[in-house]
């Protein structure tokens, strides 16, 4: 029948059509950032020159490294309101450790185990005790913040830092920063674990439906933690390679790393896959803080005005996705 | 008067939920709904009830053409929709959920708490007159079957002229389920017209004036209930899908012989129940039913979560173990499919491929490393095996119909599975499951019997336990009642020991 | 003898200063006394609050170091009531407390300023640093932004506030960018204090550029060091004497608490300015630490 | 049968015991106020004196108006990042606005204004094109931000201001410091509001179960709209009050009242009816941060340690009711 026949071709266009939209939305926000980039590129002088194009890397790799691990947290449900702290606990640690003559590479790893124990700290109050994390990570925030002050007397730590260390954070191997290095290495190492490995599954399924999860077999308790501890880690080795950056320990350099951190992850949770935390979307997410903050810098506009230009970009861009998706984020 | 739906198209990306579909209600008949799972019943009401848009089509309410803009638009206009979800804000009690959004006032919008909880309660005499329900506790404390008539109550509160039902007797035990269907059949006569629908076709039957077939997503026929037989119905929701109706259970008593004991308890204490001794063997289905509150629902979570636990004494096949829980009795090869799916086993905005590896992810992966390819392949095996309806294993769960996921909810333990379990524990495996996928998930159930597991049914359907299990044991008030063999199984006999009567 | 010592920030390396010094009085000359600190962490409010419950207390005299106290006004009428002498130090001077002790930042702006574009020749392209939320870098980039109107030759490439809570890593992000865009033109940079100037400093190191000629304010041993390197960036910044205010207010507390004084005999002025000498390549040994 | 009423015997008792359970973990974080307060009353010299208690008032005041605004927030499950910046908008518009000879009254309808306006754009974002409210306020907050401080050039603003706005912040009446009303005034509106009022109950049901709240017929986006509203309405009043107590516009001061707003709402959830969050609650989670703020300033505690003893009050205090309920906090 005529009847018959028509909706069958109706429908076929309609699902092309369909998955178009689905398609620009899953990456609109990416084509914004695209978009942005090539507005950059063409209008500002020297936006896409490669040194500019490896401070733009450098810039956002810690935030990178942080937003990395979040991801993890955000992905499991549970919110790290500390990592700010923690990125300023071994941003003073090293250094402190380097200053007294402990051997580089012990210095690092004493960022790990400050970054493991906080973590432990925080997932215990969380799975053991079962504080909320937003709760119990904004009192673990208080007290690293109390820590970090009074361990430098509210110092910041200059000279004396071994070269070693400031290459980490200030030198290049082939013309490329070594901060550039680490970011990819975390970004790499955390996108595989969340995406290809049991692990990152599981971290997933416990904070998409924890008792659900459990009765399927899953260690919820364990998940949960293991969230928790990378976000600190994460932060941890933030921090490290911030006093190299700076070659300096700040004991307040850490704080912007919670709402910008929260910001790359947001941002991230606009795309790939709308409504869920993943360490491809979180890298965009900084990127584009990131290409924002050095566009805008190099157009050569007032700070206060990029910080309003910054906050309608973010709406713009992720206004599109909104209108047609659901975007849950906590 | 009537509401006519008229060639209405729902189109979801990939799939076509209504396919120009023709329909009327009326406000002075039970209407029933019914279709294969998938077959778009929740779109057509969600549509009705004003929740959802269609793609194309018109709405007209006593010939007048309208827009149900919202379901509060659709209210205001007499049409009230009690959702396949369930939709209580929790944290209100009950009271306060009976009268949202109709809350009685002092006048600047201040609530009178005294005549709300007043109103509250003449509502629910009024129209539930045998149900006592604590309307100053939490919602979500109360038992499910008191939610749904919490949700019916507050749905008929008001100028009501449409009431539609969605599966409202999917979980409801048996007793709930007759006071409903007095409800259902009250209606007509004081004006409310009821669009029912339900996977259960002789509920349906017996309580509808007209009935409404469709299949995937079209109109096949609506005709007076009178006029057909269950059978008919069946022929009318498969066919042409080139499906065949399958024979009714025959689950070939005594052909399975029941092996070595898999799992026995003594004097156990779990929460408000007491179980002085069970034991289950290799290859045996066992039946649990009661009345709501009873135990058996809390006893069967607590043989594979160990929740509640108080004392007792177990044994697993032949080892003492102290308590249960999850992870260890998974270990143990212990299947545990739980009810309220969406709230207990499957995660909405997973797809389908993700649900399904959750219990036994290493079968999609490559030396520790998850594949896509190979999870996709084994997702594909899982879904062909329980005939789930979606567009690929990309789609996402929560755009599956009810029944589609609750394949999946079973589909999710045989991925991947080890050889055969030793003990499978369902709670309601068939929740809104349609007719055809019901004897599906029954035939499963009985060949993964006959390849020695032990199984565990606990289910408030009791045509479904009496069809697949070997032996029922019926709990009274949280303790374990004399075990009924299948010589003994009927209705009126189930009915007789779920109310505690020793016979 | 109870000491209150209320911090605007105590995360400054300059209020740090001025306790070293103060404690470094106390110690030399023999005191025992017992002093709280009460940092407010940069928020004005937390500064009243902390000053209230310091009154409350009950001490013998309070401190108060780098604060803007015209937003403590009503907490600092408090004190006065319960009659608590309070020396403040670079707070600026409001009626009620005993004298502000302090340098003086369009002077030391003044200095240095005209310096750095001297020695440029009066002639080239600078890079403008400048942070607008502290009072004396802020009096310092103004009297910076007036000085420049009698520079015509002097353009400047770009004009920056840095943002306060994360001044080092701020300060640092954007003179990498500003390397990027302006390359070999940047002549000089003038930073409101060390700490962005050695920021600055790393950054433009760090993207191949020498030949910039950095200045700053406050005079830190660290940035003294750097300005002695000969070969250093940093060629001048006005050293503070954080260390003598600090003993200059530990000096009159002893005198008019326990020694029972007339404060009007014992301090000279309402603000009184200590001598903020221009460090330079040719004079800093003179201020490396002995 | 007696085996039949052996379980109901201990039912009862089970009963009796939990409801006294159910008592305690309602009341444990009040509890632990309570504690606190005595134990600072027993061994600190000037802490309960009249004028210290109302220090403590005074002290709160705008944190807990600016809490009980976030408590209509929560209630929605709407999250508002920008009050911080809302506080620093009122807070420098008003001073601007009587410095220019806007009379007192009109001052304040402006920072009414100003509260509406932001409150109107959030809602308009987050309910009409369907932002998250985390990233709609995070991203309105960083254009706030830049206008407060663009505005005033970052400067503070000193003098002019007239008396009558200053006694607002810093005078009394009868003794009591007018913060002290105004903050009653607010908590009292806001607790009638939301126990009493359809309003109330209609955000709080938007925020229980959107879905069922709109199959009511509740209209969903006007109340999360509102909340959104409210939110920032208070914050722009609290900014208001905070210029008139610290005599002066400063574009910074509000940026602490996003944490420690958090922080209040969070410690009120734990109390009243756990996991919720009620204007109560929220009052006593101000009141216990103040409390410990004064109490630790008074026993003359090093700000660093303070901040460590803070975070672990918070802990050991949410600790005893996590133990036994679930809560969930968005
Ligand atoms: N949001 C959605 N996106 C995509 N597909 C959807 C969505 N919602 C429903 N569908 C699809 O529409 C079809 C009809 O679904 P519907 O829920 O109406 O079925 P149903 O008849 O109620 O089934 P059941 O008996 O299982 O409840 C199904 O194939 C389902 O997968
Ligand atoms: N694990 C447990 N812990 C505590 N109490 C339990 C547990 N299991 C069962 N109970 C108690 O036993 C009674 C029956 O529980 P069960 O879950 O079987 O009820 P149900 O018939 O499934 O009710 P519903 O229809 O609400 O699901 C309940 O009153 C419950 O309090
Ligand atoms: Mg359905
Ligand atoms: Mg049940």
């Amino acid at each position: 029948m005529t009847a018959q026949a028509r909706p069958l071709v109706e429908a076929k266009e309609a699902s092309s059509r369909k998955s178009r939209d689905q398609w620009l939305l899953k990456y609109s926000t990416l084509l914004a950032l695209f978009l942005l980039f090539s507005g950059f590129a063409l209008t500002v002088d020297r936006f896409l020159t490669a040194s500019n194009l490896l401070n733009i890397v450098q810039q956002i790799s810690m935030l990178t490294i942080v937003g990395a691990g979040l991801t993890f947290g955000f992905a499991a449900r549970e919110m790290d309101l500390s990592v700010g702290y923690t990125v300023g606990l071994s941003g003073i640690l090293v250094p402190l450790m380097l200053i007294s003559g402990v051997p580089l590479p012990i210095a690092l790893l004493g960022a790990v185990a400050a970054g493991f124990a906080v973590g432990a700290i925080n997932s215990m109050l969380v799975t053991l005790i079962g504080i909320p994390s937003l709760i119990a990570t904004l009192a673990t925030g208080s007290i690293l913040y109390g820590i970090n002050f009074m361990s430098t007397g509210g110092r910041a730590i200059y000279g004396g830092l071994p070269d070693g260390f400031l290459f980490l954070g200030q030198g290049q191997i082939l013309g490329i920063p070594v901060l550039a290095y680490a970011m990819v290495l975390f970004v790499l190492v955390a996108w595989f674990l969340m995406e290809r490995t049991i692990f990152g599954r599981y971290i997933y399924a416990v904070g998409g439906n924890l008792k659900a999860a459990e009765l399927s077999g899953v260690n919820g308790r364990f998940y949960r933690s293991a969230a928790l501890v990378v976000c600190s880690l994460f932060a941890a080795m933030a921090g490290a390679l911030l006093a190299a950056r700076l070659g300096s320990g700040q004991p307040n350099a850490g704080e912007r790393y919670l709402l910008d951190g929260l910001a790359t992850v947001f941002i991230g949770m606009t795309m790939i896959r709308p409504g869920t935390a993943t360490v491809t979307g979180t890298f965009f997410g900084a990127l584009f803080i990131g290409v924002i903050n050095n566009g805008l810098n190099l157009v050569g506009m007032d700070t206060y005005v990029q910080s309003i230009v910054k906050g309608l970009i973010i709406l713009v861009a992720v206004a599109i996705v909104s209108r047609t998706t659901k975007l849950k984020l906590l | 008067m009537t509401v006519r739906l008229a060639d209405i198209v729902m189109q979801y990306p990939g799939t076509r939920a209504l396919d120009h579909v023709d329909v009327d209600f009326l406000f002075s008949e039970v209407h029933g709904l019914i279709g294969e799972n998938g077959a778009g019943k929740t779109t057509l009401v969600s549509i009705l009830g004003g929740s959802k848009q269609p793609t194309s089509g018109t709405i007209a309410i006593a010939g007048v053409e309208t827009v149900l803009a919202s379901a509060g638009d659709a209210l205001a206009k007499g049409i009230a929709h009690v959702s396949q979800e369930g939709s209580l804000v929790p944290g209100l009690s009950a009271a306060q959920n009976v009268l949202l959004g109709d809350e009685p006032r002092l006048g600047l919008g201040i609530i009178d708490t005294r005549a709300l909880k007043r109103r509250a309660a003449e509502l629910l005499d009024r129209w539930f007159p045998q149900v006592a329900i604590d309307l100053d506790a939490a919602v979500d404390t109360l038992p499910m079957a008191d939610q749904k008539v919490i949700e019916i109550v507050r749905a008929l509160r008001g100028e009501i002229r449409l009431l539609i039902l969605d599966e409202p007797t999917a979980t409801l035990p048996a007793r709930e389920k007759e006071n409903l269907w007095r409800i259902i059949r009250s209606l007509p006569p004081r004006g409310v017209g009821v669009v029912l629908v339900s996977h259960f076709l002789s509920e349906v039957k017996a309580l509808s004036d007209r009935i409404t077939v469709l299949r995937d997503g079209r109109h096949v026929t609506t005709l007076p209930s009178a006029e057909v037989s269950e059978a008919q119905l069946v022929d009318f929701m498969l066919q042409r899908a080139g499906k065949t109706a399958v024979a009714i259970g025959e689950n070939g008593d005594g052909a399975r012989a029941a092996g070595e004991t898999v799992m026995e308890i003594a004097d156990w204490h779990v929460g408000g129940v007491r179980v002085d001794r069970f034991a289950i063997r290799a290859g045996e289905i066992v039946g649990l039913i009661g009345l709501t509150g009873a135990g058996h629902f809390g006893f069967a979570r607590s043989l594979y979560t160990g929740e509640g636990f108080l004392s007792g004494s177990t044994v697993f096949a032949g080892q003492p173990l102290a308590r249960p829980d999850a992870r260890s009795m998974k270990a143990r090869g212990v299947a545990f499919i739980p009810d309220h799916r969406m709230e207990n086993s499957l995660i909405g905005e997973w797809s389908v491929r993700e649900n399904l590896a959750m219990v036994h992810p290493h079968a999609g992966a490559h030396a520790g490393v998850l594949s896509m390819g190979l999870e996709e392949k084994a997702a594909r095996a899982a879904m062909a095996l329980f005939n789930v309806k979606a567009h690929s294993p990309e789609q996402r769960i929560q755009d599956l119909s009810g029944g589609n996921k609750q394949k999946v909810s079973i589909g999710k333990w045989l991925y991947g599975a080890p050889e055969r379990y030793r003990l499978m524990i369902f709670v309601e495996p068939t929740e809104g499951v349609d007719i055809g996928a019901k004897r599906e998930i029954h035939r499963h159930i009985q060949r993964l019997a006959a390849e020695g597991t032990a199984i565990i049914v606990a289910s408030s359907d009791l045509m479904e336990v009496a069809d697949i299990a070997d032996r029922v044991v019926p709990f009274v008030q949280g303790q374990a009642a004399r075990a009924l063999s299948r010589a003994e199984f009927s209705e009126s006999r189930f009915i007789a020991a779920m109310a505690g009567d020793p016979q | 003898t109870n000491i209150a010592w209320v911090h605007a920030n105590a995360a400054a390396q300059s209020e740090q200063r001025v306790k070293a010094g103060f404690d470094a009085w106390l110690k030399s000359s023999g005191k025992d006394w017992n002093v709280s600190v009460l940092d407010s962490g940069g928020s004005g409010e937390r500064t009243a609050s902390n000053l209230q419950d310091a009154a409350s207390r009950g001490v013998d005299a309070i401190i108060i170091t780098m604060a803007d106290l015209r937003a403590s006004r009503a907490a600092l009428d408090a004190a006065v009531a319960a009659k608590i002498p309070i020396v403040t130090v670079d707070s600026g001077y409001v009626p009620g407390v005993l004298a502000d002790i302090t340098t003086n930042n369009w002077a030391m702006s003044a200095d240095v300023s005209p310096y750095l574009l001297n020695e440029l020749g009066g002639k080239g392209n600078i890079i403008f640093l400048r942070m607008a939320e502290h009072h004396g870098t802020r009096k310092r980039g103004d009297v910076m932004a007036t000085i420049l109107k009698e520079y015509p030759d002097i353009k400047v490439l770009a004009e920056h506030n840095i943002k306060y809570t994360a001044f080092f890593e701020d300060t640092t992000s954007t003179m990498q960018d500003y390397a990027s865009r302006f390359g070999d033109q940047i002549n000089a940079v003038w930073a409101p204090w060390d700490e962005p100037a050695q920021a600055s400093i790393n950054a433009l190191k760090a993207a191949g550029l020498s030949n910039v000629k950095v200045i700053g304010i406050d005079g830190h041993p660290s940035a003294i060091a750097e300005v002695c390197k000969p070969d250093g960036m940093m060629i001048a910044t006005v050293s503070q004497p954080f260390e003598k205010m600090g003993a200059q207010a530990g000096e009159w507390i002893e005198d008019i608490v326990v020694k029972k004084e007339d404060p009007a005999k014992v301090i000279p002025s309402k603000t009184v300015y200590l001598d903020a000498p221009l460090v330079t390549k040719q004079n800093c040994k003179d201020f490396l630490p002995k």
